[in-house]
């Protein structure tokens, strides 16, 4: 068996694989906040809560309703956009002629109101939901067993990520965003109606959210924690990949989930960390992120 | 000036019962310990010395510093006399610390930390009710190994206690003839093991020891069973309570051992006792649940046998009567302030197994507390030293 | 012969992507003279003054000042060395008052300002120095305003108030007279040819007659290379200049 | 200062010098000092340079464990561990400071945030922190090895003097020449750079000294509840401070005290609450960002200004 | 001063108007900047706001479109009351607008800058907006930097950005706002021409000028504005008469 560094090549590359599910989250994620923050001017600190949010969404209909999976993933994540538009046109709104650090209190607020909230209804342990039956098994890809679901987790999540790549770059509706990011008084001015255009915005980031939390429901505890713990290493992408770009979001997503899983199996112990130690990297020799752009 | 016998220093017999009531430990502990504590006092009949007993209860969130701050008020402001439950390790060794500072006593039940008992001991004024774990290690260690399940491969949270758990199970292992054959350490909080797992299941290990907590097992345990692990190897979980496997669900948890205290479904008693909890509750109890109504129940015997609730005379007794009750059968507060009890090895059922909602363990063992509690000989509690 | 020059540029080059902004442009500006900087929209003259102050970095080429290599310097580097901007578009300190924008930048001489455990009431002092700057303004009566309810024009004159402050050894203006009106327009060259006695002043400007006005030289920029330098008689009768950035032969109309 | 805040000055120091005396139970207050403290400590940085630090609780946490060691282990008198502390929080600051000045604004808070993230992992796994433990049973010790401190009124007077320094250190920053230029820099970044100003220089001092009080208090409550722990560094406790200052008045000089003793007291009479703390918490956050944002302090001085 | 407005404006019958604006209230925050503004364009006039600096001038057209904070009076365009609309209704009556500042977006290329703003208004039946080619005809700097972002324009560039993006809307209400600021003289003379140019195919228009000289040839009418007031109309032929008092107000 070929090894590298002592670790035979199959199973790294059973880890790189487990690092690009991780990554597809991440980037996900971050890309939710990017397009947020680049409409609203918000760093939507409850981005986290919507993610558990999904997946709670996801298991409550699962257990009330009987929804199944599929149903699930329309339906939580639009149940997250009602709740991102409702917080959109009764709080955000107020705040957007100020200074971006209350958008960030705020979300705040809501993140701990969000996270109390379902801790308060359904303990903290968490709730198990099933795979769905077709994801049921693995692929045997000779060198490692990739269960089906993960492999969907990472098709479902590029997807998703390129369509929105799509839309906000080669798009009039794209055109209308990336302008009204910059100066949406004035798109406003030119008969483009933004205040819709910001709500469905925030909603549709929040939605984003939402779907990879449903996504993330079967694979880890549906648990009131769970945003809480991805959300600042998602802060940590987005400082590396910097906030200026679509694809730059996806594509460090993407990066650090491999090299979170390289670290796992080189050294485990920095695996919590690594992904800051990166970060602080990139501070030192590109302040402005791998895709930043420098104002 | 010892208070004249048949009355208390200040009238009245007030307990505090410290627990998580909303945070991850919540349903551990939580409302649930409070019940069992009142049950105690309800069933002791509610007064001593003609007085009513009373009794108080607070959240500590967790926090080592909240504890301790409700606790000092307690002692200083309301004249509690012994605090009960002190879930979580931190705030055990906090509140223990205060207790011995402040001569209280204070019952641990929830927490696991082996330390209460040696560095951080304090055989003046704390007892260590429930289970630590050196005990979870030997139970498991031992009754695996006898079954067959020699090698080993830890999975292991990389901070002290995971450390620990991980070293005390691994000597075991090897001292009943069983192999270690690596571990991997994951960070704390973890919510993706798959790759950790894979490590482990390269290992060829045919046991994979859990020497985590909490979240971190509940998602391991996940993670296995969707890698197929469990199906050439088995988990065995040092640490894991029935409300975990509850939350994982028996389709996910079926055939992982486990070490626990009590279980409520052992003997009619336990059941009874049960039932009376869950008319309550609408649950049924935990080891931890029963643990506190038993040192409760115990702690007021005391308090009326020593004819005081002053905390030498109180503690003496403790450490002098046996316990015989629903929770353990010739059960001793040894002089460290470790109680010594009986603790089983049990396997998870299979959904097919299962009959009813929390019919979840089979008995696969019992382990004499004297063989699963570590010896006083070993124990590197200083003040017994001297 | 460098010594007559405070400043000199040798090919100085700034490229965006692919587009060439600045194009080896050969700057020398006489010590003592006010030197100006024009050219149609789009050349490069707001681009060579953040080259100059290191507001960006320089692609090639050479910046010398006082005979000292300063390419590789930072902003504020060149700023303590006397080489001191305004910028195009209105920078005040909006919730200072007027004074104290302008005792922040006469502070700095103080060497204090890292002296976090000083009071503030070591600045007093400062405070004749500024009025008598907001005089030279017109500003003494705003002077304990809040800045942000200045109206445009008076925030210019505010700018140029601190920039005098730090006592630059060679100003560099872009647009001074930017959005002012007329009697602003003569009240700021009458400034700036007080305040050029015993200093160097380079300025960008598309009002011509505050150029014929005021300027010893003028250089003509044009798609980022030099296309002119001379006295403005010389240079307003340069036919490429005049095709460039007039568009007719009619100057003085406008 | 003006004759009016000269005798509200005076009147607040006498309430803290009689509070033990009048009832008030000095655990209590030892812990609201402290509090208050860290949140004057990160009010220099939010209120009067404009850096919203996410991650101030990575020196406040590591502050208590450095002093909590160097007391238990070391066996240094109370005010050298204090010292130690401080120190310790200000170098931290001076390396985290060095790299999160380079970003500015929101990208400023996301950074530090993820900084102490990074090192509540490290106290995770280092050796002298007890991880989950704790760091438990530190002593207070004896004042100059003299006065003991295991008396709760004689360490609050301890505790009021650390805190009067650092207060005292806090105020002096913002009005000094030091304290004008932060004002400039939070105004308009570009021209104080083009005045000659070094503004990552003034930024990086600046949060070096809001680190080392924040690592003051730190090393205070340490001392004083004798106990250092994990959610010392967590960043529920950055959010904390923020919501503290908030609600005081960023930028004002009393406010994070007052916040601070608000939100001490909330936490003490809600904590039968359960997860509702954490939705009060939260909603007090959403409340004081839509309809408070002076805070306290502020409104208070706006409505005095106004009329 | 209103008199002055009466005298010129009462023959032009209401419903002509396209934009008639009375008694126009408009406040920043808490200040307090016009002061009952009132004046009325008729379809295919251009007229001018002069005034010194601060006078209100970009705070009256701001205050047409809703982009300042609270206002009060009434504004009519094409007979459509818009004191209680929102901005992005306002502009679809028919409305384009070039801004002080430019408003060129960094974010966008200077061709989708260009393409950005949705048709507005039902426009002249003549004028359904100007092709992308003619505007690439008219301004020939922008087809050669077509594909570099917005803000690396120069200033002039933007502003002809600025200029020919809203041409192509539809809009027959043009608000230009100094639109020769900071330009070359060469630039400057093509801007008179296009606007000349668009006169002829009856866009209405309202410019706020600094430059006098380049606004006095193309308008029918000026504004003269101080302290957020109309403070003087001058009807062209009067020009030559009353440049004296021209001169009081702009101080030229
Ligand atoms: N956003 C704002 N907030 C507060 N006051 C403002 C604001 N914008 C402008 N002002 C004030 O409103 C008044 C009118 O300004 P306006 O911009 O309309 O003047 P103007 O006639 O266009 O002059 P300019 O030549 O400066 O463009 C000025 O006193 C100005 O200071
Ligand atoms: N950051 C940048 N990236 C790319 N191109 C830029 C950048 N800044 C300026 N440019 C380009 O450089 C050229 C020169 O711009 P500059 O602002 O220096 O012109 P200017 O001479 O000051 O013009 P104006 O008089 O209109 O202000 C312009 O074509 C502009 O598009
Ligand atoms: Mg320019
Ligand atoms: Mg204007």
């Amino acid at each position: 068996m070929t090894e590298i560094f002592g670790v035979p090549i199959q199973s790294l590359m059973g880890q790189l694989m487990i690092g690009l599910v991780n990554g597809s989250f991440y980037a996900m994620l971050s890309l939710g906040l990017a397009v947020i923050f680049g409409m609203l001017n918000v760093v939507n600190f409850a981005h986290g809560a919507f993610y558990m949010m999904g997946a709670f969404f996801s298991w409550l209909l699962l257990k009330h309703f009987e929804v199944n999976y599929w149903w699930s993933l329309l339906l939580a994540p639009l149940g997250v956009a009602t709740v991102g538009v409702v917080v959109e046109k009764t709080m955000l709104r107020w705040l957007y002629q100020l200074d971006h650090l209350y958008g960030l209190l705020l979300t705040f607020g809501l993140a701990l109101i969000i996270e109390g909230f379902f801790r308060d209804q359904y303990g903290v342990s968490g709730q198990p939901y099933d795979l769905p039956d077709i994801f049921k098994g693995a692929f045997d890809l000779g060198f490692m067993m990739l269960p089906k679901y993960r492999a969907w987790v990472i098709v479902a999540c590029l997807s998703v990520c390129l369509a929105t790549w799509f839309v906000i770059e080669r798009t009039r509706l794209g055109s209308y965003l990336r302008a009204g990011t910059e100066n949406p008084k004035l798109v406003q001015a030119f008969g483009i109606n933004v205040p819709l255009m910001v709500t469905l915005t925030y909603a549709f980031g929040v939605g984003l959210a939402g779907l990879a939390g449903v996504l993330a429901a079967p694979v880890y505890q549906v648990n009131p924690l769970m945003g809480s713990n991805i959300i600042i290493v998602v802060f940590a992408v987005v400082v590396i990949g910097g906030m200026g770009s679509i694809l730059g979001a996806v594509v460090t997503g993407l990066a650090l989930g491999l090299i979170e899983g390289l670290t796992k199996v080189f050294y485990p112990e920095a695996s919590a960390t690594v992904v800051f130690i990166i970060m602080a990297i990139v501070l030192l020799i590109r302040p402005a992120g791998l895709f930043g752009r420098e104002k | 000036q010892a208070p004249a016998p048949g009355k208390a220093s200040d009238d009245v017999v007030k307990i505090g019962v410290l627990t998580d009531m909303s945070g991850v430990y919540a349903d551990y502990g939580g409302p649930g310990a409070v019940t069992a504590a009142k049950m105690a006092i309800e069933d002791f009949g509610g007064k001593m010395f003609g007085k009513t007993i009373e009794i108080v209860s607070a959240d500590h969130q967790n926090k080592a510093d909240v504890a301790k701050n409700v606790t000092q008020q307690w002692f200083d402001r309301d004249k509690v006399d012994a605090t009960f439950e002190n879930l979580n390790s931190a705030v055990a060794i906090a509140v223990q610390g205060l207790g011995k500072e402040k001569n209280k006593i204070t019952v641990v039940t929830g927490a696991a930390s082996s330390k209460l008992t040696n560095e951080e001991c304090s055989p003046n004024s704390g007892i260590h009710y429930l289970m630590d774990t050196i005990a979870l290690g030997n139970v498991v260690g031992k009754a695996i190994v006898k079954d067959g399940g020699d090698t080993w491969f830890f999975l292991t949270a990389d901070y002290a206690f995971g450390h620990s758990l991980e070293k005390d199970t691994g000597d075991v292992v090897k001292a009943a003839g069983g192999k270690v054959l690596g571990a991997v350490r994951h960070p704390l909080s973890t919510s993706d093991f798959s790759s950790f797992l894979l490590q482990a299941q390269s290992s060829k290990a045919k046991i994979v020891g859990l020497a985590n907590a909490g979240l971190d097992t509940v998602n391991s345990i996940k993670a296995a069973s969707e890698f197929g692990i469990t199906k050439n190897q088995n988990l065995a979980a040092l640490l894991m309570l029935i409300t975990d496997v509850h939350s994982v669900g028996l389709n996910t948890a079926q055939g992982l051992y486990l070490t626990e205290g009590w279980y409520w479904d052992m003997n009619p008693e336990t059941r009874a006792w049960a039932k009376r909890y869950e008319e309550r509750m609408k649950k049924k109890p935990n080891s931890n649940h029963a643990a506190v109504y038993s040192s409760v129940m115990h702690y007021l015997n005391a308090v009326k046998a020593a004819g005081t609730d002053d905390t030498a005379a109180v503690l003496k007794k403790m450490k002098e009567t046996p316990i015989n009750d629903m929770f353990a059968k010739g059960g001793k507060i040894r002089e460290d302030g470790r109680m010594v009890h009986d603790m089983y090895l049990f396997q998870v059922k299979t959904p097919a197994e299962s009959k009813a909602p929390w019919d979840y363990y089979k008995l696969k063992g019992t382990v004499k507390g004297d063989d699963a509690f570590q010896s006083l000989a070993m124990s590197r509690c200083a003040a017994l030293k001297k | 012969m460098s010594a007559d020059y405070i400043l000199e540029t040798q090919h100085l080059t700034k490229a965006f992507r692919g587009f060439t902004a600045v194009d080896g442009v050969n700057l020398q500006i006489v010590r003592g003279s006010i030197h100006a900087l024009i050219g149609p929209n789009g050349a490069g003259k707001t681009t060579v003054f953040n080259l100059l102050t290191k507001f960006l970095p320089v692609t090639s080429g050479r910046i010398v000042y006082n005979g000292h290599d300063i390419t590789s310097e930072a902003p504020a580097q060149i700023a303590r060395r006397g080489v001191i901007r305004s910028f195009q578009i209105s920078a005040v300190f909006p919730h200072l008052t007027v004074m104290e924008n302008v005792r922040v930048a006469l502070q700095r001489k103080l060497g204090t300002s890292f002296h976090f455990w000083k009071s503030d009431a070591s600045l007093a002092h400062l405070n004749d120095r500024a009025m008598q700057l907001l005089g030279e303004v017109d500003l003494e009566s705003f002077a304990d305003t809040e800045t942000v309810s200045l109206p445009y024009g008076r925030k210019r004159a505010l700018e140029i108030a601190t920039t005098l402050a730090v006592d630059p050894e060679l100003m560099l203006l872009d647009e001074p007279t930017q959005g002012m009106g007329h009697e602003d327009v003569g009240r700021v060259v009458e400034l700036i040819r007080k305040v050029s006695a015993n200093r160097t002043v380079l300025m960008v400007e598309h009002n011509m007659s505050v150029v014929a006005n005021l300027c010893n030289t003028i250089t003509v920029l044009a798609r980022g290379s030099v296309l002119a330098e001379g006295p403005y008689a010389e240079v307003s009768k340069n036919a490429q200049v005049l095709e460039a950035y007039v568009g007719s032969s009619e100057m003085e109309a406008l | 200062m003006d004759k009016r805040t000269k005798i509200l000055y005076g009147a607040l120091l006498l309430v803290a010098l009689a509070a033990p005396f009048v009832g008030g139970y000095p655990i209590f207050l030892m812990k609201v000092l402290c509090f208050a403290l860290f949140a004057c400590a990160f009010n220099l940085l939010i209120g009067f340079t404009g850096l919203l630090s996410f991650g101030h609780a990575m020196f406040f946490g590591s502050a208590a464990y450095f002093c909590g060691h160097a007391a238990k282990a070391w066996g240094l008198t109370p005010e050298l561990a204090v010292v130690l502390g401080t120190l310790g929080a200000a170098i931290m600051g001076y390396f985290v400071g060095w790299l999160a000045v380079r970003r500015q604004g929101i990208y400023f808070a996301m950074v530090t945030l993820a900084l102490s993230q990074m090192v509540y992992f490290i106290c995770v796994q280092a050796p002298f922190t007890g991880a989950e433990d704790g760091l438990q049973s530190v002593p207070r010790g004896k004042l100059l090895g003299l006065i003991s401190l295991r008396d709760d009124t004689a360490m609050y007077y301890f505790v009021l003097a650390v805190f009067l320094f650092g207060f005292y250190v806090i105020y002096r920053t913002i009005h000094s020449p030091f304290g004008q230029v932060l004002k400039s820099i939070r105004e308009n970044e570009p021209r104080a750079l083009s005045l000659g100003y070094d503004v990552d220089k003034y930024k990086l001092l600046a949060f070096v000294i809001s680190a080392g009080l924040a690592g003051m208090a730190g090393a205070l409550k340490a001392l004083s509840l004798g106990l250092a722990s994990l959610t010392d560094v967590s960043w529920q406790m950055s959010g904390e401070v923020v919501l503290m200052t908030l609600l005081g008045g960023m930028g004002t000089i009393l406010g994070p005290f007052l916040g601070a003793a608000t939100i001490i007291t909330m936490q003490n009479y809600l904590s039968g609450f359960g997860s509702w703390v954490t939705v009060i918490m939260g909603i007090t956050f959403v409340v004081c960002v839509l309809a408070f944002r002076r805070g306290i302090v502020g409104e208070i001085a706006y409505r005095l200004k106004a009329k | 001063m209103s008199a002055g407005w009466n005298a010129v404006s009462m023959p032009t019958p209401a419903t002509d108007a396209a934009l008639s604006i009375s008694n126009l209230h408009a406040y920043y925050g808490e200040s307090h900047i016009l002061h009952g503004v009132s004046l009325e364009v008729a379809k295919g006039e251009l007229i001018t706001l002069l005034g010194r600096n601060g006078a209100g001038r970009t705070t009256t057209l701001k205050a047409i479109l809703g982009l300042t904070g609270k206002r009060t009076g009434s504004i009519k365009i094409n007979g459509t009351e818009a004191i209680g609309l929102a901005s992005h209704k306002i502009a679809r009556l028919g409305i384009g607008y070039c801004p002080e500042e430019r408003g060129i977006f960094s974010s966008l290329s200077c061709e989708e800058n260009l393409l950005l703003l949705p048709k507005v208004g039902a426009g002249l039946a003549a004028n359904k907006g100007l092709s992308v080619d003619e505007l690439y005809a008219m301004f020939p700097n922008l087809k050669e930097r077509r594909t570099s972002q917005g803000t690396r324009l120069s200033g002039g560039e933007q502003q002809m950005l600025a200029m020919a993006r809203i041409l192509r809307t539809g809009a027959d209400i043009l608000l230009l706002d100094e639109i020769t600021e900071g330009l070359a003289p060469v630039i400057v003379q093509t801007l008179g021409r296009v606007i000349r140019e668009l006169k002829v195919k009856g866009f209405t228009i309202i410019m706020v000028e600094q430059n006098f000289r380049f606004a006095a040839p193309l308008a029918d009418r000026h504004y003269v504005m101080e302290h957020g007031e109309i403070a003087a109309v001058v009807e062209k032929h009067e020009l030559a008469a009353k440049t004296e008092m021209l001169h009081e107000f702009l101080g030229v």
